[in-house]
């Protein structure tokens, strides 16, 4: 095998990793952009809708439906946890932090850090329900496999190079995603009154627009699209456990500031150069030191563009 | 003008006569040990408000500069190393190895603005942790440094059960914090801290040198969890492992701090009674007390006592921004009569 | 609206609990006294499905004899030394805990700990007090091996001079040893070896490279993974450009196994994956999925897998399994085997002192358990050599042999 | 003698052209107004007189000398000091396994003496002794990203508004930038700041002279305080004063660094006729003590009743400089002033 194979091996799944941590990165941003938030639930909002997804496929008995059933149960789980994901969001901002909204941002934060606690704990309750799919709630803290049913053979053949419909899956429903959200942000009523609230919100509330709903389509619009994410993220990892909301938040919270916080291309440009970073640098340098290699860059990038790679040069009045 | 005792001199009384309480305490009750994690906790929280709640920067890696003090005071104690300096030497130690720690963070990185910091800040602590994991020839890696020694008064050495010296050790030492912190604050660089978290334009176009005072808050802020970390190493006679240092570490102190109150030490002080409290001194005795009389059952999870502990301080910790946005014991406005 | 909703559940769950618990509670039968076992094992997050079937052990075994041992009423108290901040173990809570058994007169032995990080905080505690601790997970060889760990071990976990710690599992050096012996007899010439850089996995890794390298394996490479990572496909394709036919993982379910099985099939290696006892739990096939590792994956254990069990064990097994209706798992043997070890002593120590039963602990001589027959050694390791090797079909494990011989 | 001269500055933010090509040069003790219409630049003016915006084009300077740290030889002494510090680093932590394995991990036996003489020497042979990528090549990257860091922070702090502030410029803002839950003295002690001596050491341990500093400033802030007429409320935090109060603190706490030149933003803004006669009073006052006052203000009144010379701004285009009464006579500026929305 040739090494420029090795390489875009590589590349496919530091692309797919990418996008996965770009829809996640893209719930972060969205609400960092309206309200100032780092949405420290949401990485766990994402673990919840991967285990609504299991349940789904669990209930429904999706392992022995036929391949073109098994498109349609794909399509059934996106929507489900991306309704979850969004509502739960959606609540979320209803309950724990629409109250704070004139408190300090720091307040807002820890209230967010108690909403991951407690969206962490519901998922390990939920790890524990008494179904096949979750090992019949024998070790309700044990990670959960969840079947590939989106199976992980090689599209190519024998050689080495392999592109899985995983791999696929993941473009295929990411770029559609992020090229609505992108024209929904810039062209609709509901996006224009989002970037005005982001801009001003007391300006924005005095032009007659609902602030405290238009936060929260935001909250709901980020949390579906961590919904989308948490399915695909199960489909293509095919483990899912009530802690891997913390890694996936943190890898996702890095891409949104590495692309500029508040941007969603930046998101979306932050989640590839992690996902390649990572892929290459367990290539070619050593796997543990991948981590700190990601931040390493992090940082390197922001010495140099303190606003992220996208990020827009916010000017204070003065 | 009569004094009257502030809300800190009245926390810091009652812990002094807390062993006392002990005393009549049966041993399953008995509440020293740990309080003394409260004041561990409280010495970090500490570090962290100057930097938070003082100078206004989100620190999401705390935990990395007490990391890097515990194992340098493993480092430079125990055996086998060539160093093996006593207990008070390398205690001190830690504070300026602390320091110089966040000075090469802080550096680069604090033109950052607020959140952008947070996540570098964060970034750090993951790092820290993966280099005393990787560095397995220098820092023993998952393996841990032990055994760590402890002060000598009186010709031995003291062990895990002079359960007393122990709390009036940290005791002592919290109060010196205390201090040192409460003199930083009412001094020129603690209102120049302030200045900057109010208004960072204003304070520089009145000649603040903002860059120089965050690294200074930075500074201080790692020097102070460095010596946290090596006094916890101390106690524990063990670094433990780098993972004891992980982000949910700062995340708790974060917590602490802001629950307790933003730039208020007393606020602080009350925020690590609270929220460390609830969970090593609450949520462990009720456990402990459910196992012991056969409640709750390990076969379903949702009658597990331990499967509720994050819900519990979850839940904690939302109910108590959402009744005391600002903090348990709010900073006091006027910082001026002195 | 939800919060209350969630305030209500906690409520009514406690309430449940509470009149749950009033009934447990019987009087028990008048005797000498009480004599208390505590376990201290990482209870909260994700070691708490290991740790489960450890206590569902120690109270199978506990209540084999009754709950009495000698005319002594036998207490068990199951501390957890993880914190919900931290979510794994934690060293404060450790040392809360061996003090608190240290001081409660009641308690005369202590079982734990789950990891070898924490049994360095707990071991010089329990020593000074003379408290017999029984690990039924630690592999840490420098624990009681002089000359495998750091040049003062293990003499500094002994500060009174005697030896307090003993363990029924074998440490990491045997097993490292045993399963690169078994890589050879499988057939493997290129070797991949990754580890978890947990004390465990790093420690067992070491030894298979060496041991790997010393019979004539090549050794095509050796990565420290992070264990919380999303996935592996990147590592995985890296293990495939080398063409290695076997991977050998040192880590646990808990650290990612699972996830790094499925990742090496679905990054397209095909070769054989070995692991150690970490993985030795049906936890870890579920995780994996049972198609990932049917036919080509190895796990090595100390002692004797369930089914090929005979006399205790088998009685062991039958009665796990109608207690807590699975088969019992690795943890579950150790946690068992260490119990009784422990309930064994009190009934011959014949007394309420530590000393005594830490001495009739030690004093363990040729123990019928479900792990074998074995005895503790002058280190206060298991004399036990059994090592089993097994394999995954159709979602089971499957014995396959009994490796060193 | 010119205290303040500005040369052909030019403020761009992107497409748009605040401030074009604007000269004007302030005396010593001299009041100058800066007027014109809402949008007309004064402000970014004043921003990038400030060092708040770098002007795109065009010069600023005070006391005839530029106010842009020069790139000294110290400057790039420092430079050579990221280089070394940041590449000696990047060597050490790239290589610190090998290194101390060869220094630490050969040398020490357990319990027994450390041969530090040995250890001392090893370390240098042991750099040396490693591939050049190992050694040269982290020490020249690593180098790199130092002084590149370097050179970044510097260039962006070069102009930045602490620098100017401290030789001596200080300002007031248009929308009140007070420290609001700093008391009112505290507000004006953080005007004073630059002059303090005592650093982090005497705070902590409260040296003598940390106590001897505190009492000298306080007195001198508590007369500012007087000075603007705020003395009975030193106590109070600033964000409960009344709004009419809040521009006097200002000046108040711009005026304790001593500077040579204060630049007003709207003083008058809010203010009802007789807080605006008091006003006057004061800024002539300020003139008195050895200030030099730059302006900007819509109060008619106040800017003809106190202005030595007023700069009139149009769109960002300078349309008239002089003596009061030429700007009153000037039908240029009648003309800008009807056209816009203007207020007494």
């Amino acid at each position: 095998m040739l090494d420029f194979e090795v390489f875009s091996q590589q590349l496919i799944t530091g692309l797919s990793n990418g996008m996965i941590i770009a829809l996640i990165a893209i719930g972060y941003t969205m609400v960092y952009g309206i309200i100032e938030l780092i949405n420290f639930a949401h990485g766990d909002v994402f673990m919840l809708g991967a285990f609504l997804a299991l349940t789904l496929l669990g209930a429904l008995g999706m392992e022995a439906w036929g391949p073109s059933g098994q498109v349609f149960g794909v399509a059934l789980m996106l929507i489900g946890s991306a309704v979850f994901c969004g509502g739960l969001n959606w609540s979320l901002d209803r309950l724990a932090y629409r109250a704070l909204r004139k408190s300090s941002k720091l307040s807002l934060l820890v209230s967010a850090i108690g909403c991951s606690f407690v969206c962490m704990n519901l998922g390990l309750f939920w790890g524990g329900a008494p179904m096949k799919v979750f090992a019949n709630g024998n070790s309700a803290a044990a990670p959960k496999n969840f079947p590939a049913i989106i199976p992980q053979i090689n599209l190519l053949g024998d050689g080495f190079l392999r592109i899985t419909p995983a791999d696929l899956l993941v473009f295929t429903v990411t770029i559609p995603l992020m090229v609505g959200l992108t024209f929904m942000v810039k062209r609709t009523r509901l996006g224009r009154a989002m970037r005005a609230v982001a801009q001003d919100p007391t300006a924005a509330s005095l032009m007659g627009i609902p602030v405290d709903r238009v936060i929260g389509a935001t909250f709901f619009i980020g949390g579906a699209l961590g919904g989308f994410a948490s399915v695909i993220y199960s489909l293509y990892n095919n483990t899912i456990g009530f802690q891997m909301g913390t890694r996936a938040g943190l890898d996702a919270f890095t891409a949104a500031v590495l692309g500029g916080i508040g941007s969603l291309p930046g998101a979306v440009l932050g989640g590839l150069t992690i996902g390649c970073v990572r892929s290459m640098s367990d290539q070619y340098l050593e796997t543990r030191w991948t981590n700190t290699i990601v931040f390493c860059i992090l940082v390197l990038i922001l010495i140099f563009r303190p606003n992220g790679l996208l990020g827009s040069t916010r000017r204070e009045k003065v | 003008m009569r004094w009257r005792p502030g809300p800190i001199f009245i926390i810091l009384a009652l812990a002094a006569l807390l062993p006392l309480l002990d005393v009549v305490l049966p041993p399953k009750m008995q509440l020293c040990e740990a309080v003394r994690g409260v004041f561990l906790y409280a010495i970090l929280a500490l570090g962290l408000n100057v930097v938070t709640g003082y100078a206004g920067l989100l620190n999401l890696g705390i935990a990395a500069f007490m990391a890097i003090g515990a194992y340098s005071f493993g480092i430079l104690t125990c055996e086998i190393y060539p160093f093996q300096l006593g207990f008070w030497p390398a205690l001190a130690l830690t504070i300026p190895i602390g320091a110089f720690a966040g000075f090469i963070l802080g550096a680069p990185t604090l033109g950052l603005r607020g959140d952008y910091l947070a996540i570098v800040t964060l970034g750090f602590g993951e790092i820290v942790q993966d280099v005393l994991k990787n560095l397995d020839v220098v820092t023993k890696g998952t393996q841990g440094i032990n055994p760590l020694p402890a002060p000598t008064f009186g010709g031995s050495e003291w062990t895990a059960e002079d359960e007393y010296k122990w709390y009036y050790l940290f005791f002592a030492l919290l109060v010196l914090t205390v201090f040192a912190v409460r003199n930083l604050e009412r001094s020129r660089l603690g209102r120049a801290w302030f200045s900057i978290r109010e208004d960072e334009i204003a304070s520089r176009s009145m000649g603040i040198r903002v860059e120089r005072t965050k690294l200074i808050a930075f500074a201080t802020a790692a020097a102070i969890a460095a010596f946290a970390g090596g006094l916890s190493a101390s106690v524990l006679s063990s670094t433990g492992e780098p993972s004891n240092y992980d982000f949910q570490i700062s995340i708790l102190a974060l917590c602490i701090v802001i629950v307790g109150g933003i730039g208020s030490i007393a606020g602080v002080l009350v925020g690590a009674l609270v929220m460390v409290g609830l969970n090593s001194i609450v949520l462990v005795k009720a456990t402990a007390w459910m196992a012991a009389n056969g409640i709750g059952s390990q076969g379903n999870v949702l009658l597990s006592p331990n499967n509720w502990k994050f819900l519990i301080f979850g839940l904690a910790l939302i109910l108590a921004v959402r009744l005391k946005p600002n903090g348990l014991i709010p900073p006091r406005i006027e910082r001026a009569k002195q | 609206m939800k919060n209350s909703a969630i305030l209500l559940s906690i409520l009514s769950a406690c309430s449940v609990v509470l009149a749950a618990g009033q009934e447990v509670k019987v009087a028990a039968p008048a005797t000498k006294g009480t004599l208390k076992i505590i376990s201290s094992l990482p209870r909260t997050g994700s070691a708490n499905a290991q740790t489960s079937t450890m206590v569902n052990g120690i109270n199978l075994a506990i209540a084999e004899v009754g709950g009495q041992v000698d005319g002594w009423t036998i207490a068990y108290e199951d501390m957890d030394d993880a914190s919900p901040q931290r979510g794994n173990w934690d060293p404060a809570v450790e040392a809360q805990n061996a003090n608190s058994a240290v001081k409660d007169d009641t308690c005369v032995a202590y079982i734990g700990t789950f990891n070898s990080g924490a049994a360095k905080v707990a071991i010089p505690i329990l020593n000074r007090a003379g408290l017999v601790m029984v690990s039924p997970a630690n592999t840490y060889p420098g624990l009681t091996k002089p000359g495998f760990g750091e040049a003062n071990e293990p003499d500094v976990y002994r500060p009174s001079g005697k030896i307090n710690y003993f363990r029924v599992v074998p440490t990491d050096d045997l097993q490292g040893v045993e399963a690169a012996n078994w890589s050879k007899f499988l057939g493997a010439k290129k070797v991949f070896i990754l580890n978890d850089r947990e004390l465990y996995g790093k420690g067992i890794t070491a030894v298979y490279r060496k041991q790997a390298e010393s019979i004539g394996m090549e050794v095509v490479g050796f990565e420290e993974i992070d264990s919380k990572a999303a996935n592996y496909r990147s590592l995985a394709t890296k293990v495939k450009a080398t063409k290695p036919d076997m991977v050998y993982f040192g880590g646990t379910t808990q650290s990612n196994a699972g996830q790094v099985a499925k990742d090496m099939r679905s990054g397209g290696y095909e070769g054989m994956f070995m692991v150690p006892d970490g993985c030795f739990e049906q936890a870890f096939i579920e995780a994996a999925g049972a198609a990932n590792l049917n036919g080509k994956t190895y796990i090595t254990f100390g002692g004797l897998p369930p089914e090929k069990m005979t006399g205790k064990g088998a009685e062991f097994c039958a009665a796990y399994q109608s207690k807590f209706g699975a088969v019992p798992e690795a943890y579950a043997s150790y946690g068992y085997e260490s119990a009784r070890v422990i309930l064994l002593a009190i009934a011959q120590a014949k007394t309420k002192d530590r000393s005594g039963i830490l001495a009739a602990v030690a004093a363990t001589k040729d123990f019928n358990g479900v792990l074998g027959k074995w005895s503790f050694d002058a280190n206060g390791d298991t004399s036990s050599r059994v090592m089993s090797g097994q394999t995954v079909q159709d979602g089971k494990f499957v014995f396959v042999k009994v490796l060193g011989n | 003698m010119s205290v303040l001269r500005a040369d052909g500055v030019t403020v761009k933010f992107g497409g748009l052209v605040a401030v074009q090509d604007v000269h004007f040069t302030v005396k010593q003790g001299e009041i100058y107004a800066v007027i014109g219409p809402n949008g007309a630049g004064k402000t970014t003016l004043f921003n990038a007189v400030t060092g708040i915006y770098a002007p795109t084009e065009g010069h600023v300077e005070f006391n005839g000398r530029e106010i842009v740290e020069p790139l000294t030889g110290l400057v790039l002494f420092k430079f050579a000091c990221a280089f070394f510090a940041v590449g000696i680093f990047t060597l050490l932590g790239l290589n610190v396994e090998t290194i101390w394995t060869a220094v630490i991990i050969d040398n020490y036996k357990f319990n027994q003496p450390f041969p530090w003489s040995v250890a001392a020497t090893s370390w240098y042979s042991t750099i040396w002794s490693l591939p050049l990528v190992k050694n040269l090549l982290p020490l020249l990257i690593g180098g790199g990203i130092g002084v590149g860091a370097a050179a970044v922070s510097w260039s962006r702090g070069r102009r930045a508004p602490d620098h100017i502030a401290r030789s001596g410029v200080a300002r007031t803002f248009q929308n009140i930038r007070l420290f609001n839950e700093l008391s009112l003295i505290q507000n004006v002690l953080v005007g004073m700041d630059y002059r303090m001596k005592t650093g982090f050491m005497s705070a902590l341990f409260r040296l003598p002279r940390f106590y001897r500093e505190r009492r000298e400033f306080h007195e001198s802030a508590k007369k500012l305080l007087d000075f603007v007429g705020l003395g009975d409320r030193a106590e109070q935090a600033a964000g409960s004063l009344p709004y009419g109060f809040r521009r006097r603190l200002e000046i108040a706490r711009a005026l304790g660094g001593k500077p040579t030149i204060i630049l007003l933003d709207e003083p008058a803004a809010g203010m009802n006729p007789s807080e605006v006669v008091g006003l006057m009073a004061l800024i002539r006052r300020v003139r008195d003590a050895g200030t030099t006052v730059v302006l900007i203000e819509h109060h008619m009144r106040l800017v003809m009743g106190v202005s030595d010379r007023i700069l009139v701004l149009q769109y960002g285009k300078q349309i008239a400089e002089g003596i009061p009464e030429e700007i009153r006579a000037n039908p240029k500026i009648i003309e800008a002033y009807l056209g816009s929305e203007d207020h007494g």
